[in-house]
């Protein structure tokens, strides 16, 4: 069936009953489309138009809809020129070739008598334009910054936004005619110029200098708003344009920030805003949340910043759901500035990491990381390891990222920081990253006091849990490597009181060879268990029967596929022919270089 | 376009319909409770007024009252005592229709309150003349084990079960059947030691009856009594062959789960059958079953092959002829392609291979990335598996990487890597081409095979400090698997060509023992480093010692959960090829667990 | 031993679900979705089982829906996703389409129909003849119509009621053979089978006793007689339930006592390499960019008394192709962009003949994203040849007694057709054989 | 700025979908389809704020539609769900009472209005009537038919 128009498309899917039907109906449809195509009918084309892009909105392909679109916007009817650029916003894209022909439409559009036909051209430009059109068409834009038309300047100055961030150095261009907008009584001008020039000030330190002189300027036009009372036109539940005092807020962030003079000028209106603006509504709390974020940012007198603070800690006990999301995540900014503010919530925070909302629990955990300090480190990382238990998968990488590395800055004791790491080892081994593990394996090497505690205790984990991947590895490099001590001194008991608890070689070689045989081995765990048993071959604590043992494992290994199994298979093997020599190859270790632990990107 | 709140009060309209005069009306509000809760609405609130038209003659009704009942009694533990006596009095019904769901609805009811009341019924419906209610009941008594066990026993209502795997009626047997060992399975769960609990030990006599049951049931109680034969441990090889003999027959069945559990029984007794013309017998039987298997719908084939991979392992001679069977269709969906990849490799030999290797190559240009990838390395593992076919499966390869999209030439980089392992002297003509790729690779295990073969091959290729020259600058970026191939290959060149690479094997020593993180990558270091410094030719023979040649293993899993898995054929353990421990309970698994 | 069964729609939304043991708790079902979703994410493939958090999640697909059962034991799967199917047979059965409305539509139904086939997570009642006999659409009233447990649902003989009364006793069989085939593109055939099927319609009164005789080569040898013309060897015979699987086993004796009405007695498999009924064989060129063109010749492969009928033949063309343009000489082309493809169907084909079609599509210019590997599906072609079995199995009787002794007239059908998988792989582009041209 | 906006039904179908970065089609459908499973799972009382990968998804939920926006992590969460309330008003305005079906048969005129407050991600109009004013001499389906153009207004006033 072949629908004439977009309604009757539209009712004719709707009206498929399952999935399938609907799916072949497209597909016909789209032939019959591509089919009268090549009919080149004009009248047609829109109608085909509309409808491939409403499939298009189903998921199916429109490529070949491409062309079809550049004629659309060549024709002289207005609707197929508006039809036509929306098909071009839509199924075309900065990465396409069939892009290049559209600058030619582009630049007659633009100059077109119509400002609407001009709005088009820039609207679709502002949205997709490349690289290489920005530079083609970057003076047009420039012109149209100058026009008399309020309608067309906003949007050039969009499209002068889409320039600088296609290529930051045509920014010259438009300096200083974006610098005139600024007293554009219009507030869609206003809105658009204020937004380039936020983004020319953040790629060019030059533009943002030059622009510190304009911050009385944007203070008198934040002023006016908050001032002027009721105008119907651009107010939104009670307040004057709060779009454009966001803007303006975060304009004043940049331009205040590191520049006492700047964010002198701007002190009196900010505490203005701060305090007067109504926070009953989502509307007031957005103006009042921009305006935290920039006094926060600011060299802000100290008065100012307590009021900051202040209605963070307001936003907090909020009951909104939206506002407690936004002070969590803001307050995280804040540690570092003023720690014991945020510390006074502590237990409102620590109460967020069971919210209902995983949004919530996502920001109360990230900002529980930033509390820890070395005051509260015992409590803070006891309940995080609470938390860790019970947590979304999500979250636990970055959890046990989070705990090790605080441990490792503010742990009271070596001894308490391997016991936290054990724990997060047992809790979550199999969300640990690398660096972790390096970490506490670096940290034992430099700890020989603890290496027989911390051995054992890996030895019994290990035993009664050979499922979390990183114990497992943490458990047999380190036996491996210290097998001699556990022999000679037994297991260290968990209280200091009792005796030590004998264990033999057998045991030890025992331990480490059930992993191999574990559903969880996998090429890394093997790797470490080829090294740890020939490590404790070559130790006097080790039996000539286990040694034994140990080469005859090491020779199933000698035909493995895996690569490194099998060449550690056939060295290690053959090192059992080296006498003495032997031992001195595989003698401890060295302890690593000591290093804080730098993560990659922490989530 | 507002935001519009549930309507208030429509739980207040259910609420006064469902206490409506008209029977229609209130009938028609329980449905409508219903679609409700259905939806996921909360209508627990309703409990009282839909409890009030439990009493009634419609029978429609009288479910939808007890679907109700049974999602919410939980929530309304004190109100359900008021359906006890019209569920009590049900059981007396004349019609066992209504019995029968009196007694299946009270028993998941999981409300302290009504499991007192529910003995006496229970007690009375196991011993009902109608088979539907007897069967029903069976189940019952299990579900009041896993309520309170204690009540079971003292009723007394183990020893009844016992007793009805006599029953004249093949049903009811095969309930008993599922409802004693579905207490034993819980029994071995709750008991705190090794010990079987022995709540359902299969005698002699039983097995009798059994195996008259099995031929004369409907499929799932087949299915049922399959299972508890797999776990009857047999007097002697003369009673295995016995059981393996009566089961046979089932492999006909046209449920594919019968015969899967058919194969479990015939492969556990089979383990106690010392005539070997027998076991020939048996495992010449079990092939055709197998493969029609893969006539069924997708999910049901995935099953069957994760199964037939397993008996592979153990038996590579049950489909031994049967290898087109598992070539892919365009259609399938790819889980099922997958699993057939590697059924086709395991029965692949010289007598097939060129028909395999046609389809590799076909598969090996589709579109999915993921199939394409797998199909390459199947090819690589012919050629390790099939001398003979090596140097054809090098031929595809190379037309492969002629193709020069990305991923095709890593994979293929991967496996080259293999065939070297295999085939130490013979495609050096290769290597030439593998380098040139060098550029193009940016996945680990290729460029840590890459690396290898460098490594492997340093005295041939004339600029091979060169071209590991490059990774050993970029060396702590790279992977740990990369490292370790480079670390490797580098001590292999210092040793081949010493003169022209002292410099690299220093560079690299020190970087990864001083600025690697891994502690494994820093144990090699160190190795070679120690190696190096005291004895430059114990090195030597330690390093460049000749390599034995790779072989595929035949077994993916260790010998002793192969076996377990196969007394376990068609469980979700064989198909995840896991032991249960590992996705039973909170998964973690203690060392006493590991089977080797 | 499965805790839960829910029905969900594509997006993971359940649309009716039930809980059969306590373990698992209903809001693992809307787990589910997700972590199809993050399996997806980490390119691996999304098996019909898995375990996440302690919960197995085993499910089927059925058109747009889901069919999930949840559990926390190590449960059989075989039976689990095997009984997901007979699920959905019997609600096609009851519902005719299985569709998010036709659920939403009937959710009591399903409800009865779930507690029904389905005890504490163990198989019940799974035959929807049987089902249909006291689960019914209407609702009932016991007053006006006693709603019995029909005796079926627990005899020995639970397939079948008894009582049944017909005027005149009848049974009709048919015999249907499916071919499937894989034909590779340099035109060796790789894999076939035939996948046959005996059905029968019996419309027979009382407790009938049947006995089917076929030219079955292992029965002629294991009781030493020779057959008359040609015996067959079939690989994997499965039976209905109704078929005595001893019986069989002992001396390949097929007796029975039949459902009422229809129902497949039992299927059989041969892997005897089987010529190609029909042979497509098409040489493709393409003009990337503008346009692709199509010779397709058709060969019927069988003898000359045989003819073909409906036979169809699915050509694959690129899924943005346009403007198609056919020519033959035979039957009827028509463009099907719903399956990406043309179909050549020709209503009947005689053995011995052959034919030739010529087809030409345009491409447009410009190319989709993610194009770069194209997707090479294989010719599909759809047939009936009727009074004609490539195997050659034949029935030899079928016995039929019942102690009122009355007289039955068994009525027997032959027809070969494809089987799901008949398929002719295409070469790339340059490759494809040449064909001669006659046109 | 807003990187993607697009309105999605309860049933999970999507309505209109505006793209303000550059990304394949395939990792589009892949980011409706997640966000879609998020928003969908969201209980009424929680937050309006999802995060999704390295950015953050702004939602709001009016009647049987849900609007979402993708946004940097960065932006302002609150002035965000101001702005889509805006897009809702004007539509609103425009249709009279706007419903989901008018969208669908109209989603040409959506996407017009959409273009009208929104460009490069970025808000260019905030005041209501400005906007409907443009969209309504740009729009009206009369005009379509007797003009080739519709007759310039000039939309200056402040």
């Amino acid at each position: 069936m072949v629908f004439n128009n977009l309604k009757a498309l539209i009712k004719g899917i709707r009206a498929c009953k399952t999935v399938a039907d609907e799916r072949a109906l497209i597909q016909q449809e789209s032939a019959a489309i591509r089919a009268s195509f090549r009919d080149e009918d004009t009248y047609m084309r829109h109608h085909n138009i509309a409808k491939l892009l409403y499939i298009h909105m189903l998921g199916s392909p429109a490529h070949f809809g491409q062309i079809e679109c550049l004629k659309l916007v060549a024709s002289p009817r207005f609707a197929d020129k508006r039809l036509g650029y929306l098909g071009i916003m839509l199924l075309l894209d900065e990465n396409q070739e069939v892009l290049t022909l559209v600058t030619n439409s582009l630049k007659n559009d633009m100059n077109h008598s119509n400002m609407y036909a001009v709005g088009l051209a820039l609207c679709t430009f502002a949205n997709i334009a490349s690289e290489e059109m920005s530079r083609d068409l970057a003076n047009e834009v420039e012109k149209l910054l100058g026009s008399s038309n309020t309608y067309i300047r906003k949007k050039a100055a969009l499209c002068a936004l889409r320039v600088v961030k296609k290529v930051p150095e045509l920014a010259d261009h438009f300096v200083s005619k974006a610098k005139n907008l600024l007293t554009d009584r219009n507030h869609g001008v206003l809105l658009s110029s204020i937004t380039l020039i936020t983004e020319m000030c953040y790629l060019d330190q030059t533009v943002l200098n030059e622009f510190r002189n304009a911050v009385p300027l944007l203070v008198r036009n934040l002023k006016s708003l908050v001032t002027t009372g009721y105008s119907p036109e651009h107010d939104v539940s009670g307040i004057t344009d709060p779009f454009l005092q966001v803007k303006i807020l975060r304009l004043l962030r940049l331009l205040g920030k590191g520049d006492e003079q700047a964010s002198e000028t701007m002190n009196d209106i900010l505490a203005q805003v701060a305090t007067n603006t109504d926070s009953t509504k989502n509307v007031g709390n957005s103006i009042l949340y921009e305006t935290v974020l920039t006094v926060l940012e600011i060299e802000a007198d100290s008065g100012l910043r307590v009021m900051a603070i202040n209605i963070l800690g307001k936003f907090l006990s909020n009951r909104d759901n939206n506002i407690r999301y936004v002070a969590l995540n803001t307050l995280n900014k804040v540690v570092s500035m003023d720690t014991n503010a945020v510390q006074r919530h502590r237990n409102t925070i620590l109460d967020c990491l069971r919210d209902g909302d995983i949004s919530i629990r996502r920001r109360a955990l990230e900002l529980s990381y930033a509390l820890i300090n070395e005051q509260n480190v015992r409590v803070l990382i006891r309940e995080l390891s609470a938390f860790l238990e019970v947590a979304d998968d999500d979250f636990k990488l970055g959890m046990t990222t989070q705990i090790c590395l605080a441990a490792e800055r503010f742990a009271p004791n070596k001894r308490w920081q391997i016991d936290t790491v054990l724990r997060v080892l047992k809790l979550a081994g199999n969300f640990v990253r690398e660096e972790v593990l390096s970490a506490f394996i670096r940290l034992v090497a430099h700890t020989p006091e603890l290496q027989g505690h911390t051995a054992s205790r890996l030895y019994n984990s290990l035993k009664a849990d050979i499922s979390q991947e990183s114990l497992t590895l943490a458990a047999i490099w380190v036996i491996g490597e210290f097998s001699e001590t556990l022999v000679e001194n037994g297991l260290v008991p968990e209280d200091s009181t009792t005796t030590p608890i004998p264990v033999t070689d057998v045991e030890l070689v025992d331990l480490v060879l059930s992993t191999l045989d574990s559903p969880y081995a996998n090429y890394l765990s093997r790797q470490y268990v080829l090294t740890a048993i020939t490590k404790m071959a070559s130790r006097p604590t080790t039996s000539a029967a286990q040694q034994e043992r140990i080469n005859d494992v090491l020779a199933t290994y000698t035909t493995s596929p895996e690569l490194e199994i099998q060449q550690r298979a056939v060295e290690y093997a053959s090192l059992f022919n080296l006498g003495e020599l032997r031992e001195g190859v595989l003698e401890r270790m060295p302890p690593p270089e000591l290093k804080a632990t730098v993560m990659g990107v922490v989530s | 376009m507002s935001v519009r709140g549930p309507r208030k009060g429509e739980n207040y309209e259910l609420s006064v319909d469902l206490n409506s005069e008209y029977r229609d009306k209130r009938k028609d509000a329980i449905k409508r409770t219903i679609a409700s809760m259905t939806v996921g609405k909360d209508v627990s609130g309703l409990f009282p007024d839909v409890l009030k038209n439990m009493q009634t003659d419609d029978l429609e009704q009288k479910k939808l009252v007890y679907l109700y009942l049974m999602n919410y009694a939980k929530t309304q533990p004190e109100l359900v005592i008021l359906a006890v006596n019209t569920f009590v009095k049900d059981t007396d019904d004349p019609n066992p229709l209504v019995r029968a769901l009196a007694i299946r609805t009270m028993g998941i009811l999981r409300a302290e309150k009504i499991i007192d009341y529910l003995c006496d019924p229970l007690q009375k419906c196991l011993r009902d003349e109608n088979p539907y209610v007897r069967k029903t009941a069976a189940l019952c008594v299990a579900k009041l084990y896993d309520l309170k066990p204690e009540l079971v026993i003292e009723n007394g209502f183990l020893e009844q079960l016992h007793e009805m795997i006599g029953d004249s009626n093949p049903m009811v047997v095969a309930n008993t059947v599922a409802a004693l060992s579905d207490i034993h399975a819980s029994a071995t769960t709750a008991s705190t030691s090794d010990q079987d609990p022995a709540v359902f030990v299969i005698s002699a006599g039983t097995l009798s009856k059994l195996l008259v049951a099995l031929n004369e049931c409907s499929e799932w109680g087949r299915v049922a009594i399959l299972s508890a034969l797999a776990r009857y441990e047999a007097q002697d090889d003369k009673e295995s062959e016995h059981i393996c003999e009566r089961v046979v027959p089932q492999f006909q069945h046209a449920n594919g789960s019968v015969v899967l559990a058919a194969v479990k029984v015939i492969m556990i007794h089979m383990r106690g059958v010392r005539r070997e013309e027998l076991v020939k017998q048996l495992v010449r039987k079990m092939a055709p079953p197998l493969v029609t298997l893969l006539s069924s719908p997708p999910e049901v084939q995935w099953v069957a092959l994760r199964n037939v991979n397993l008996l592979l392992q153990k038996r590579p001679d049950i489909l031994q002829n049967e290898m087109r069977v598992f070539f892919c269709k365009y259609n399938d969906p790819l889980y099922v392609k997958v699993e057939k990849l590697d059924i086709m490799v395991r029965l692949a030999g010289e007598n097939n291979v060129d028909a395999l290797l046609s389809e590799l190559k076909e598969y090996a240009s589709e579109v999915d990335v993921d199939f394409v990838r797998k199909s390459i390395k199947a090819i690589g593992q012919t050629a390790v598996k099939i001398d003979g076919a090596a140097e054809r499966c090098v031929n595809v390869l190379l037309d492969l990487i002629a193709t020069r999209v990305s991923y095709v030439v890593q994979e293929a980089v991967v496996v080259m890597k293999d065939i070297f392992r295999k085939y130490p002297s013979t495609y050096e003509g290769i290597i030439p081409t593998l380098c040139s790729n060098l550029d193009e690779l940016d996945e680990p295990e290729a460029k840590a095979s890459l690396i290898w073969i460098i490594g492997e091959y340093a005295s041939k290729i004339d600029n091979a400090d060169e071209l590991l020259g490059i990774f050993v600058d970029t060396f702590t970026e790279e992977s740990y698997p990369v490292q370790l191939q480079t670390l490797t290959a580098v001590v292999k060149l210092f040793l081949k060509k010493p003169d022209s690479s002292q410099g690299i094997v220093q560079k690299v020593l020190n970087t990864a023992t001083k600025e690697c993180d891994s502690p494994d990558v820093r144990d090699r270091a160190y190795i070679y480093w120690r190696l190096l410094s005291t004895d430059p030719g114990a090195a030597k023979s330690v390093i460049l010692t000749p390599r034995p040649l790779i072989s595929v293993p035949r077994t993916t899993v260790s010998a002793g959960l192969l076996e377990q898995l196969l007394g376990e054929i068609g469980s979700l353990a064989s198909a995840y090829h896991k032991p249960s421990e590992t996705f039973v309970g909170r998964g973690r698994v203690g060392v006493d667990k590991v089977k080797s | 031993m499965t805790s839960l069964i829910a029905i969900l729609d594509l997006k993971g939304k359940p649309l009716i679900q039930r809980t059969y043991r306590d373990d698992v708790a209903p809001s693992y079902v809307e787990k589910f979705m997700p972590y199809i979703l993050d399996i997806e994410e980490e390119g691996q493939q999304v098996t019909p089982c898995f375990s996440r958090d302690g919960i197995n999640y085993v499910h089927i697909r059925h058109s747009n829906l889901y069919l999930l059962a949840l559990s926390k034991r190590n449960i059989n799967v075989a039976e689990t996703v095997i009984f997901l199917h007979r699920f959905v047979s019997v609600l096609v059965e009851y519902f005719k389409e299985l569709e998010e409305e036709s659920i939403r539509d009937n959710f009591v139904i399903i409800y009865e129909l779930m507690d029904e086939m389905m005890d504490f997570g163990y198989p019940q009642t799974t035959e929807s003849k049987i089902l249909q006999e006291y689960i019914t659409q209407e609702s009932h009233k016991l007053e006006t119509m006693q709603v019995r447990v029909p005796q079926s649902v627990t005899n020995a003989v639970s397939w079948r009621t008894e009582g049944i009364r017909y005027r005149k006793n009848e049974v009709f069989l048919d015999v249907i053979e499916s071919v499937n085939l894989l034909v590779n593109s340099n035109g060796n055939v790789v894999r076939s089978e035939i996948l046959g099927a005996v059905k029968m319609k019996c419309y027979l009164s009382g407790m009938p006793e049947l006995r089917l005789g076929l030219n079955d080569k292992v029965m002629f040898e294991s009781t030493g007689r020779t057959a008359r013309g040609k015996a067959i060897e079939m690989e994997d015979v499965k039976f209905h339930q109704c078929v005595r699987l001893s019986r069989f086993e002992n001396d390949r004796t097929i007796s029975f006592i039949p459902p009422d009405g229809e129902f497949e007695l039992m299927s059989y498999r041969l892997s005897t390499p089987v010529k190609p009924l029909i042979w497509v064989e098409a040489a493709i060129e393409s003009h990337k960019g503008s346009r692709i063109e199509y010779i397709v010749k058709v060969i019927a492969q069988f003898k000359r008394r045989s003819t073909a009928s409906n036979v169809e033949i699915y050509v694959p063309v690129p899924d943005d192709a346009d403007s198609p343009k056919f020519k033959t000489s035979t039957g009827g082309v028509q463009y099907a962009p719903d399956k990406s493809a043309f179909v050549w169907k020709i209503k009947s084909l005689a053995g011995g003949k052959e034919f030739l079609m010529r087809a030409a599509f345009g491409l447009p210019s410009v190319r989709g994203e993610g194009d770069s590997m194209e997707r090479r599906p294989p010719i599909t072609v759809k047939y009936e040849i009727p009074y004609f079995t490539v195997s050659g199995i034949q029935v030899r009787y079928l016995k039929i007694v019942e102690k009122s002794g009355y007289q039955a007239l068994p009525w027997v059908r032959y027809i070969t057709q494809n089987g799901d998988d008949y398929s002719l792989r295409t070469a790339l582009e340059k490759g494809s054989a040449p064909i001669r041209q006659s046109m | 700025m807003i990187t993607y906006i697009f309105l999605v039904s309860r049933q999970g179908k999507l309505r209109l979908a505006k793209w303000f970065t550059t990304l394949p089609q395939k990792a589009k459908d892949k980011i409706i389809k997640d966000v879609t499973q998020l928003v969908l799972a969201r209980r009424t009382k929680m937050c309006n704020v999802l995060e999704y990968k390295d950015s953050k998804i702004i939602y709001r939920r009016y009647a049987s539609l849900f609007f979402v926006c993708g946004v940097g992590s960065h932006d302002n969460e609150l002035v965000t769900l101001e702005i889509i309330h805006r897009y809702v008003e004007v539509l609103d305005r425009y249709f009279g009472n706007v419903c989901e079906l008018d969208l669908i048969f109209n989603f040409q005129k959506a996407y017009a209005i959409l273009d009208e407050l929104i460009i490069a991600g970025e808000l260019q109009e905030s005041s209501k009537k400005s906007v409907l004013r443009v969209v309504c001499s740009g729009l009206c389906p009369t005009r379509l038919c007797t003009h080739i153009f519709p007759q310039i207004t000039q939309a200056d006033s402040v």
